[in-house]
Formats: structure tokens, C-alpha cells, sequence
């Protein structure tokens, strides 16, 4: 189990002031779970994740992962970026291929997988060519594989579909899904679409900015459902489906004029 | 002092020198000298050549170079000839005992020094080729360390290398035997041909000054003894100290001017001492592939004109 | 599917202000010092020095003790050396070498980035730099006394030289490190050629650039004795050549010290100036 | 609000095959060639040579004409030139210096990287290097002949120390360009900190190290001549000092044509090397 | 008036397989138009603006602005890019204010300028901050202000407000829709959330990947019905909106699989 027990963060901002980027935030996230972090920009979403994937030290609170305190980034704990990360001078495939070849998977083995991963978000033609030749999205997707590609316990994701459109994004959605479904894995999972929280998490926590803290929390099963029925359509459509993205809807607007213009 | 020269010097202990060191060259020719140091012959002519430097002190073995370059100076004062203030020195240990034990050795002198000319015209007259003993031109600093490392067998070098070699070395030969065995060197201050137009009583009294420090040195001993103001002033302005320039004064082989005058040395025009050794010099360098021609004649380059004019 | 908890006003209420700041794990060194450890080094390098003296493991003629050295750092301190005080020779250099620099920073920078950018600065400039640059500046010394004659221009001409092309070369490969896109965002805003040169190309090249200058100067100091070699009569090269012509090795190591002292002020500097000039290293 | 047009036929059916590329208009050089005017530039100054002898703007002793110098190679060729063939001395010092450039790119890389990553490296290793590089090597050529003889040892390892420090410094000024943000993905696909070395840091330094190699291999040239001055028997740097004494100015020329030529060849290569390896720079 | 006419661009893809990113696009941008461009990731809608903004020669056809071809990039088209391209060594204020300083505006007026409109987007506290202290969206609402910095006469947008959290987005909607009322710009803006093009566009093309072509254009009027009753629920609510939405969706859909998955 992963748990976040009273994480706080202050970044040193310009003249001496402080920013407090996250404020005691409590969180666990179990074998299974799907936990979604849903907020304005500037919130602290980033700021969270990084912390989980080791990226970035506590001010106060602590991070444990089965009951060792995170010490820093780990194969453990696969991250998608919210930044382009891939590396220029490596193809494609050898770009998805990285996390195997530092496990010391065969060039052939970790080959095969690799271009099974791009087939899968759909880029099995580029598998060539280089991250600069790819549009914003594919190469999104590229870091989606490559996080995938290591099978790690758990996958940090942030905002990986930001750059779809929304039938890739749906595409993507539901191969993370099937991937989350058949693996068991942990998901931390960073969107700023309501509706893309309430669809895939099982837990969803709702964080203000300035401080960042978390504002609300909720207890989810539309992903289950819909891995029963296969019915998108049907679980956007219900009425509770409506009802809830109403009202987080109505705690993130309550909120804040514009995230960051209040000081 | 309206009038300006750049006088080159190199770092032999003369007694001249401590003129350059007191200013009397300056008050005595009326010019605003400014000496400069060098630290070989051919950087000496290259200055010239740019037309910075007027007058300079320069060995035979770079002046036979540069002439036979088509270079127009002149010697009008013959600083030194070869005394046993230059020696090749053979390291103990190294097996050569005398200059029979040469072959298959490794000996240094510095490079286009007239010691280099030396050892090769030593090597020559012995039977023996650059193949079968090996030359090394490499700085005297450079000579010390491989001489002390065992590295070379010997060093053909002036002081203060001279004195540093024969701690754990003996002379062989020195520079005196070998001019005696057909290989002649000197060293002159030359004067470019467009400054000597122009300018011979500045070279008049420019040698009456050396003229009178000469005279001093074979004169009055005590007054270039180790501990003499005359030592001192050398070692402020060439480096080193004042027992090491009082020593290396005590080897050098000096000309009076009535001798440098003679047809024997400068006045003699092409049969003169010095053009004499020029040609020869060249002449050899070729021989070595260092130069690719030797002038008919090197009576051009030599002028006892300011030293008669002293007389 | 419920809310668990609305937990407003159990965690608001700020935690107590004047907080321990965060960053984000550095990569490498990321500001941690060494200086004490660099200290510690020098120490203990001069420590060998005076046990290998002191065990007389090299004759004293070529390797002095640090007593010796620094005897006789003070007597040149005091008297001088070769017909001029220590500051006149440190003068001197500094002065060459100085001003060489400012020289081949002044010229080499905006060339460099020239010919980054422009097809008819590289093709014409290229051949005259890749030509003279491995040049030993040894071989060619002659040639500058007949051209430029004994005085200071041929110095500094030397030291010049020597230290434009790494300048140069590197303020060129600084340029291909400029991203398209960045370039393509001031194009769009409206930046006319120089403006693009001076706000996007200077300082996308400049840390490459500082390292060439770092690299430059080493190169100036290590150039500086042949520069000196030209009829001279002050610097430390010069007085580095006139003690070793005597054999004088503790004065050759006082003449060392003394170059390994002024080169140190100059990195520090440099260092200095890159930690202020660009902060942002690795972080774009 | 209506729809305008449907035009799945209209602009359906591919254009023909085989059709003319575009890339982005891209920033600076990006591939357009500068051979053609570096040759013409090359041109021009043996023309404004040939033509500054021809009209004796400058003694001959000082500046012999193409003529004399291609003669004078032609000879040199031929018969060679203080006791070696012109083959011996090119080869002397190529080996020399590619010997030294290999020691000094085997050791300067992984030491560079390791004083940009680690703190320990980087305090111990900077006093030294720091200490040495400025040193002019003419100041220090005694005690590198007193401890490593007047063999090929010292020759090479005078190189090597002037090589060294160029490649070591910008190994490290590359470990600075590493982006946190990358690094931070590869520890998180599990990297150990040697294939972090390995896969992240030494591609992102590449860049970075491969114009301090370019610089260094000049430095290296620079220094051949003072490394020669070391007994030598032959080498370039040897024959253009023996020269040089001698004023046999065509022959310095020839030496200086060979040595630049040599060089050329280095420069090119590593040109080549640079495309090769860092073709994504400016594209990341 | 900004003239695209069969606008056709082959990149030179690995193993010399030439890319087709766009074919025979045609296209009218007049005054007071804002053009909406949606498509599959990776079918070219990048590409077409790199094309407007002069970043990329077109293979075959032509662009020209007000009858003169479109050479290079310049200052008459602002550009929101869908990469981070702020200056790392200059402050977020610095960085807005760059083009004015291009423009030769002193120093006070254009820090002035770069002030207001850092209000606008929420980033007031932020004017002293370096990019990299500050998140995802953060940056890119400062890229937003930083083209709206120099009033351009054409706004090209690439997918801005992709990274945004839901209010932040509407927030910055209505800001670009007051911003294009009143001022009567040109916009092209990209994006990926058929809503958004709905929304905002006057009109909206659709585009469909491999070869990159306009498969839909439509002209809409939901903005200056938004314009004049400030309602953005009653317009989502729509019927008219709905269908809409429902139409593109299927054109969308109907096209491929999986963007870029198709040969
Ligand atoms: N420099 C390049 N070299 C080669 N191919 C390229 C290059 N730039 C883009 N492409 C290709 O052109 C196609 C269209 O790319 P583009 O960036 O226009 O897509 P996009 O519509 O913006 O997608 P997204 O929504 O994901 O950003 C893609 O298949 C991409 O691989
Ligand atoms: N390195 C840093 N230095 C200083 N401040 C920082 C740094 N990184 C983040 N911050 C600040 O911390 C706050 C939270 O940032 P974070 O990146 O976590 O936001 P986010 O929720 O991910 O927003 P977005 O949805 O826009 O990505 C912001 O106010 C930001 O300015
Ligand atoms: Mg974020
Ligand atoms: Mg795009």
C-alpha cells in the first residue's frame, strides 16, 4: 500500500515569499485502486505526484510505500509526464523500449513488447521515427507505452490524455482501463475533465490551490461498470453520472475566481 | 635623447653587459636605448627583421643563417670567440672516457647555438655520422634534466648548464679544442645595414663603451671577483647569481679591439677571421640540409669600421 | 459511489508561516558545495610536495621544497626579479592577458554566433579559423615579430589568437543548441534578426559560450610564456623562462604559483558569472 | 449554422507518389553546405598569398611565395628533412597526438560526467586540474623530462595534460544541460545510476563534449611543438623548430601546410562524428 | 484576408516513406472570422498552422495574407504553441512582455501591459516567477498572454487550453471571445474537445488523419449567441449544440480505428 499521510510543501517563491503547493494532504492508495486527482490549474496536482514518484521532498508528512518511506524515484512506480520527456536521440520503439533495457530485457524481447505497446496506442507505423517528427498528442502517447511498457506496481499519470483528441483520448481511456483491470495495478491518476475523473476512478479526490489541499473525496464504481457492460454512452448519460459531475463542478467554481489570482 | 635604438641582448654573462645594466651605453652614446632580452640568436635576427630591434648580440652559428637568408647586417664587434666557457661534458658512468668512446652515444647541445655547430663539426672530423651517435638539439634547461636522469650521455653547454654538468659529468672538449680543430665560432653584435648608415658614431661609442668594460675585466680581476658590485649588477640583470656570473666571465675568450680590427678578425674583408667563419659555418649547414644555399662571399656582413674609428 | 468527506474547515487553517522551502532532488551537484573538499585536496597535494622533497625523491634542482619556494617568493617579493618588481610582472601579464581575452570575447562571440546563423560568415571565416587555430603558436612566433615587431601588439596578438578559437567554436556550437521552436516563438512576436540574435541566440548559446571562455583562458595562460618569449622584459612568463635559462627552479615554481593563483581568480570569476548568468541550466 | 460541405469525394484520392518533402524551415545552418564557399574563400587567400610575395609587400625571408614552398615540399618529399623522411615526421607526430587525443577522450569524458554528478569527484579532481591547465607547458617541460625521460612518454603525456582539461571541463559544463526532468524519467523506468551515465547523461552531454574534443584536438596541435622541443628526432613540431632556428622560412611554411592539413582532417572527422551522433540537437 | 489554397505537405518520413501530414487543405480566414480546426491527433492540424505561421513551406500550394504570399513567420500572426516555448531565463513578466520589447516599447509601458494581462489570465502573483516554478497550465496561460501580448491582427492557437482544468478554461474562453469581440481579430485556434470548437468557432473544420485533409467544414453561431446572453449552459444545453456535437463525433469516429494506426 502506498500512503501519504500529512504530505505538506512549500516552494520557495520569488522575494522571500513562500508558496504553499500542497497543505497535509492524507492519502492512501491501495491494491486496486484507481484514485484520480481532479483540480484547477496551479493546485498542487504536479506537486503531489512528483512527491509520490520520489521527485520532490516534503517539507512535512511522509510518503510510505508498503511501509518503507519513498526515498526517490523508483521502477516501482512508473510516471507519465505532463512534460515531454522522451529522449531526442532514441527512436520511437527504443524510446518505449528504455525501462526494459534498463531491466536488462534482450534487445529482441524488449523489441517485441515495445512495438506491441505502440500498436496499442495506435503508433505501430512510427515506430522509427523520432520523437521531434511526432504531432504533441503522439508523442503523449509514446510516454504512455513507455511507462507501460515496465509493468511497474504502480502508474503515475499526469494529465497523460491532455493532448487527445477525444476519440483517442476514449481509445486510451479504455486500454488503461483493460490495462488497470486485468493487471491489478495502482493508478494515480492527474486530469482536469470531470468527467474523465468520475469515469475512471474508484477514488476521486478534488484539491483546491493555494494552498493545495484536498476539498472533497469520493468513493467511485462507474469504471466498474463499465468494465461489466462496455457502455460508455450509457454511464454518461445516468443520472448520477450528471448529479456528481454537477456538483464537483460547483466545488471547484466556489473555489476561486481564477486559480492563482487570489493571493 | 631624441634619437631611439632597440639593442637585443641574449643572456651571456659579458662585461659589457654591465653597461646595459647601469645605463652607460645610453649616456655615452646620447641615444634613448631600449635592451631587450632574447633568448636565441634566431629570434635576435627575426626582430631585426621586423625592423624593431637595430643592434643585437648574436652567436656565428644563427648569423651564417640569417646572412646566408640574404639578411643585411654587419658585425662591428666581436663580443667573444670560442673559450672554454662552453664544453661538452660526458656524464660518469657513461663510459666514455675520451673522444674515442663516442660512438653510439647520445649527446645534446642547444639548438642553432654555435655549441650545436660545434658537436656536429667535433662529431664530423671524428669519423663519425649523425647515424652512429645521436645529436639531440634541445634547450639547456631541458639538457640539465635529461643529463641528470641518465637519459643522455652528454651535453655540449655554456653556464650555468656547464656548471650543473660537470657535478656529476668531466669535460671532454671544450669549445677552444674544437676552434682549434678547425671549427671557429664567435659571437658579435650586429648592426642592421640601413641603421649603420646612418648612425656610425652611435656604433663608435656604442663599442668604446664595451671597449672600456673589456679593459676593466683584463685589467682589474678583484672588480668581477664573486662578490663585486660588477657580479652583482649581472646577476640583477640576467637571472641567476653573482658566483655563477663571475665564473662564466672567467671562461670567456675575449679579442682586443687592435686584434678585432686586424685583417684577421673584421678588417680583412672577405679573408677576415669572421667572414671566414661565416662562410665555413654555412657551408657546413648546408651540408646538414639546414639551409639550401651559401653566398660566394661573406665579406659584406663584417665592418671594423666602428672599432677603428675607436682607435 | 458517496462523498466520503468534505473536509472545508477540518484542514484549512494554514500551517504556521516562515516554513522550510522545498526543491525539487537536483540532478548532479545542484549547488551543493565542494570547497571544502577542494581544500582539503590542495592540502594534502601540498603535502606530498613536501614529503617528496623532504624524502628527496627528486633532486632539489628540479622539484624545491614549498620552504624554498616560498623564501624565495618573498625575496622576489622584496627585490624583484630580472630587472623588475613582482607586481610589474604580474602587471604585465595581466594586462596581456586581460586584454587579449576582452579581445577574443569581444570578437570571437559575435562571430561564433555569425557563423552559426549565417552560410556566408561560416564559409568565409571557417577557413582562416580551422587553418591557423592548431597552429603551435611556437611556429608561428617568428612570423608575429616580423609583422607585428617586439612590442605589446605582437603579445597580444599571440594570446589573442590563441584563445579566440575556443570562443568561437564554442559560441558556434552554441547556436545548434538554440530550439527551432523558440527561435520559430520570437520570430512570431516580432523579433527582427538582431533582436533574435541578442534575446534568444545569446542566451541559449551563452553556457556553451561560458565554457568556451573558461576553456579560452586556460588556453591564454598556457600560451602566455610563449608570448613572453618575444624580447620581453617583464611578466611571468617571462620570468618563468629567464629563471629557467639559470636553472633557477624554485623561481620557475614561484612564476607557476604565481599563474596557477591569477588563473584560479579568473575561473572563480567565470564560475561566478555563469552561476549568475544562467541559473536556468537544465531546467528549460 | 449549417454544413457547409461534406467533401469526403471531392478532396479524397491521393496526390501522385514520390512527392517533394518539406521539412521545417529551419534556424541558422541546418544543413545548407558551406564547402563551396569555404574553398573559394580558401582560393582567395593563397591568391591575396601569392599576390603579396609577387608584388614583395614582405621580405622573402619572411613570406616565401606558393611557389617556393611547394618547391620546397617537393623536396622535403623527396629527401626529407633533418635525418627523417617527410613520411617519419608526419607519422611521429600523428601518432603522438592520436594517441594522446585517445588517452585524454577515454579518461577526460567518464572523469568530466563524474565531476558533473558527483561531489566527491568534483572537490578532489577540480584542484588538480584547475591547479595544472593554465600552466604554460614550456614552464614545466624540465620536470616532465626529469620524471618521465626524454622518450615518447613525456611527449605524449605533455599532449595528454593539454588535451585532458578541455574535454574534462566540457564533460562537465555537459552534465549542467541534462534536463532534471529527464533524468527524473529514467529513474522512474528504474535506471541505476550507471545506466543513468550511460543512457541519459552522456547522450545529453554529447553535444556539449564533442566541441570540447574539436577544441581540444586544436589545443593538442598547438602544443605538438613544445612537446617536440623534448629531444626529438623527428615529428612535425620537431622540423618546424629546427626550421625556424635556421630561418628556412619555406620550411616552417611547409610544416605549417602539413600540420594544418593534418588537422583538417581531424576536424573533419569529428564534424562527420558530430552529425552522426548528435543529430537531434536544437530538436529536443 | 489570409488565403489557404490547396495547401499539401509531405514530411520525409523513416525508410524513405514520405508522411502525407496535409492535402489539398483550402481555406478562408477573413476579418472578424474565428476558424476552429478539430481532428484525430496527428492529422495535421499542427501542421497546417506551422504552415500559416510560416514555420514550414507547404510541399504544394499556397498561403498568402491580404494577396501577399506568407514568407516566414512575423509579428502580424501572434502564435499560442501547443510546446512550451517560453524563455527559461527570463521572468513570466518578462516573457509576456517580449514581443512589446521587440516592438520597441520602454521598459515601464510594456511591464504595464504584461501586468494586465497577466490579471487576466490568473497569474498576477506569478509576474516575478521563472517558468520552471510554475505548472503546466500556469505556463501555458502565460504563452496565452504572451501572444495576446502584441495585439497581432491573426491569433494562431494551438490546442491553448488543452493543459486547463474546466473552470480555468471556461474562464479563458470567455476571455478570448471578449478579446476577439472587441477587437475583431482573426483567430485560428485548435483543438481537440468538440464542445470547444462548437463553442468558440464561427466556423469549425473538421480534419481526418493520413492523408491529413478537411473531411467537414461548418459555420456556426453559438459565440455571438454567447456574446449577446452571456449563457454557456442554456448553448451547451441545446439541441441544436447536441446534434451537433453527435454529427462531428460520428465523422470523427466513422473515420479510423486508432489515429495513425491505419497505414
Ligand atoms: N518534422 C516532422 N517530420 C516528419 N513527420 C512529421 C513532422 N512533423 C509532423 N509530422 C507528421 O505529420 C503528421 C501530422 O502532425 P501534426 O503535428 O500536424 O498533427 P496534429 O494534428 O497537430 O496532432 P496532435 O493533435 O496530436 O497535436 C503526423 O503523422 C506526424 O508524424
Ligand atoms: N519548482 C518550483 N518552484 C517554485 N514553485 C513551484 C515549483 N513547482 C511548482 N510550483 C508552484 O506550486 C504550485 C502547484 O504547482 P503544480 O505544478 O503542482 O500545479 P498543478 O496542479 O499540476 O497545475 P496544472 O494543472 O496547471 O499542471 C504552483 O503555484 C506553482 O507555481
Ligand atoms: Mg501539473
Ligand atoms: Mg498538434
Amino acid at each position: 500500500m502506498l500512503r501519504i499521510s500529512n504530505a505538506s510543501v512549500f516552494f520557495e517563491g520569488r522575494q522571500r515569499k513562500e508558496i504553499h503547493a500542497l497543505d497535509r494532504v492524507s492519502l492512501d492508495i491501495s491494491e486496486g485502486d484507481f484514485v484520480v486527482a481532479l483540480g484547477a490549474s496551479g493546485c498542487g496536482k504536479s506537486t503531489l505526484l512528483n512527491a509520490i514518484a520520489g521527485f520532490l521532498p516534503l517539507t512535512e508528512g511522509s510518503i510510505t510505500l508498503n511501509g518503507r518511506p519513498v526515498g526517490g524515484p523508483g521502477a516501482d512506480r512508473g510516471v507519465v509526464f505532463q512534460k515531454d520527456t522522451l529522449l531526442p536521440w532514441s527512436t520511437v520503439i527504443d524510446n518505449v523500449a528504455l525501462g526494459l533495457k534498463f531491466a536488462g530485457v534482450s534487445r529482441k524481447e524488449r523489441h517485441e513488447k515495445a512495438a506491441e505497446l505502440l500498436g496499442l496506442v495506435g503508433l505501430a507505423d512510427f515506430a522509427r521515427s523520432f520523437p521531434h517528427e511526432l504531432s504533441g498528442g503522439m508523442r503523449q502517447r509514446v510516454g504512455i507505452a513507455r511507462a507501460l511498457a515496465t509493468e511497474p506496481d504502480i502508474l503515475l499519470m499526469d494529465e497523460p490524455f491532455g493532448a487527445l483528441d477525444s476519440l483517442t483520448r476514449e481509445q486510451m481511456q479504455e486500454l488503461l482501463i483493460s490495462v488497470w483491470h486485468r493487471t491489478g495495478k495502482r493508478i494515480f491518476f492527474i486530469t482536469h475533465s470531470i468527467e474523465e475523473a468520475l469515469f475512471l476512478g474508484t477514488k476521486v479526490i478534488v484539491m483546491s490551490p493555494r494552498p493545495g489541499r484536498v476539498v472533497a473525496r469520493y468513493d467511485l464504481d462507474f469504471v466498474r461498470r463499465f468494465i461489466e457492460t462496455q457502455d460508455v454512452r450509457s454511464i454518461h448519460l445516468s443520472p448520477e453520472f450528471a448529479n456528481l459531475r454537477e456538483e464537483i463542478r460547483d466545488i471547484l467554481h466556489s473555489d476561486h475566481h481564477l486559480a492563482g489570482a487570489a493571493a | 635623447a631624441d634619437k631611439k635604438v632597440v639593442v637585443g641582448y641574449q643572456t651571456d654573462a659579458l662585461p659589457s653587459s654591465v653597461a646595459i645594466a647601469n645605463g652607460e651605453f645610453a649616456t655615452a652614446t646620447g641615444y634613448d636605448i631600449d635592451f631587450r632580452k632574447f633568448n636565441s640568436g634566431a629570434d635576435v635576427f627575426a626582430a631585426i627583421a621586423s625592423g624593431d630591434v637595430q643592434v643585437g648580440y648574436v652567436g656565428s652559428s644563427p648569423f651564417a643563417a640569417a646572412t646566408s637568408r640574404g639578411l643585411a647586417v654587419k658585425a662591428f664587434y666581436l663580443a667573444s670567440i670560442s673559450g672554454i666557457d662552453e664544453a661538452l661534458v660526458v656524464r660518469n658512468g657513461s663510459g666514455i672516457n675520451s673522444l674515442n668512446d663516442l660512438k653510439g652515444k647520445k649527446l645534446a647541445a642547444a639548438p642553432v647555438s654555435t655549441d650545436h655547430y660545434q658537436l656536429l663539426q667535433l662529431i664530423k672530423s671524428l669519423g663519425l655520422t649523425e647515424k652512429t651517435v645521436q645529436v639531440l638539439a634541445i634547450p639547456q634547461p631541458e639538457i640539465v634534466a635529461a643529463f641528470n636522469r641518465g637519459d643522455i650521455d652528454g651535453g655540449f653547454v655554456w653556464d650555468p648548464a656547464l656548471t650543473e654538468l660537470k657535478k656529476t659529468g668531466k669535460v671532454l672538449i671544450t669549445s677552444k679544442e674544437v676552434a682549434e680543430k678547425g671549427a671557429p665560432t664567435f659571437s658579435a653584435w650586429v648592426v642592421s645595414d640601413k641603421f649603420a648608415k646612418d648612425n656610425s658614431a652611435f656604433l663608435t661609442q656604442f663599442s668604446s663603451v664595451i671597449n672600456k668594460y673589456y679593459a676593466s675585466f683584463t685589467r682589474d680581476k678583484t672588480a668581477w671577483s664573486a662578490e663585486s658590485d660588477n657580479a652583482k649588477a649581472l646577476a640583477k640583470l640576467l637571472g641567476g647569481t653573482a658566483e655563477q656570473q663571475a665564473a662564466a666571465l672567467n671562461n670567456l675568450n675575449l679579442l682586443t679591439p687592435e686584434a678585432q680590427a686586424s685583417a684577421a678578425w673584421l678588417g680583412g674583408g672577405e679573408k677576415s677571421g669572421a667572414a671566414q667563419i661565416l662562410k665555413e659555418t654555412s657551408q657546413f649547414l648546408k651540408e646538414q640540409g639546414k639551409i639550401s644555399e651559401v653566398l660566394p662571399s661573406y665579406a659584406a656582413f663584417v665592418t671594423p669600421d666602428a672599432l677603428k674609428a675607436t682607435q | 459511489m458517496t462523498v466520503l468527506e468534505l473536509n472545508t474547515t477540518a484542514e484549512k487553517g494554514t500551517v504556521a508561516s516562515a516554513k522550510k522551502t522545498v526543491r525539487p532532488i537536483g540532478f548532479g551537484l545542484e549547488g551543493r558545495s565542494t570547497t571544502a573538499i577542494s581544500i582539503a585536496t590542495a592540502i594534502a597535494l601540498i603535502a606530498l610536495w613536501w614529503l617528496a622533497t623532504e624524502l628527496k625523491l627528486v633532486p632539489r634542482l628540479f622539484l624545491p621544497s614549498p620552504a624554498e619556494v616560498l623564501r624565495q617568493f618573498v625575496t622576489i617579493f622584496n627585490d624583484g626579479y630580472a630587472g623588475a618588481s613582482l607586481g610589474e610582472h604580474v602587471g604585465a601579464s595581466l594586462f596581456r592577458i586581460g586584454l587579449a581575452a576582452a579581445l577574443a570575447v569581444l570578437t570571437g562571440i559575435p562571430l561564433g554566433l555569425l557563423m552559426g546563423l549565417n552560410r556566408w560568415a561560416k564559409g568565409v571565416l571557417d577557413t582562416p579559423i580551422e587553418f591557423y587555430w592548431p597552429l603551435p603558436p611556437l611556429s608561428y612566433l617568428p612570423l608575429m615579430i616580423i609583422w607585428l615587431g617586439i612590442g605589446e601588439t605582437s603579445k597580444i596578438s599571440l594570446l589573442f589568437l590563441a584563445m579566440f578559437a575556443p570562443i568561437c567554436l564554442s559560441a558556434q556550437a552554441g547556436v545548434r543548441s538554440v530550439s527551432v521552436e523558440r527561435a520559430n516563438a520570437a520570430k512570431s512576436l516580432g523579433a527582427k534578426p538582431w533582436q533574435l540574435f541578442i534575446h534568444i541566440v545569446l542566451p541559449s548559446a551563452l553556457p556553451e559560450i561560458l565554457t568556451g571562455v573558461r576553456i579560452a583562458i586556460g588556453v591564454g595562460w598556457g600560451t602566455l610564456v610563449a608570448a613572453e618569449l618575444i624580447a620581453s622584459t617583464r611578466g611571468i612568463g617571462f620570468l618563468i623562462m629567464s629563471a629557467a635559462q639559470f636553472l633557477a627552479t624554485d623561481v620557475v615554481f614561484v612564476g607557476i604559483a604565481i599563474i596557477s593563483l591569477c588563473a584560479f581568480g579568473f575561473s572563480f570569476t567565470l564560475r561566478l558569472l555563469e552561476k549568475i548568468l544562467v541559473p536556468w541550466k537544465g531546467k528549460s
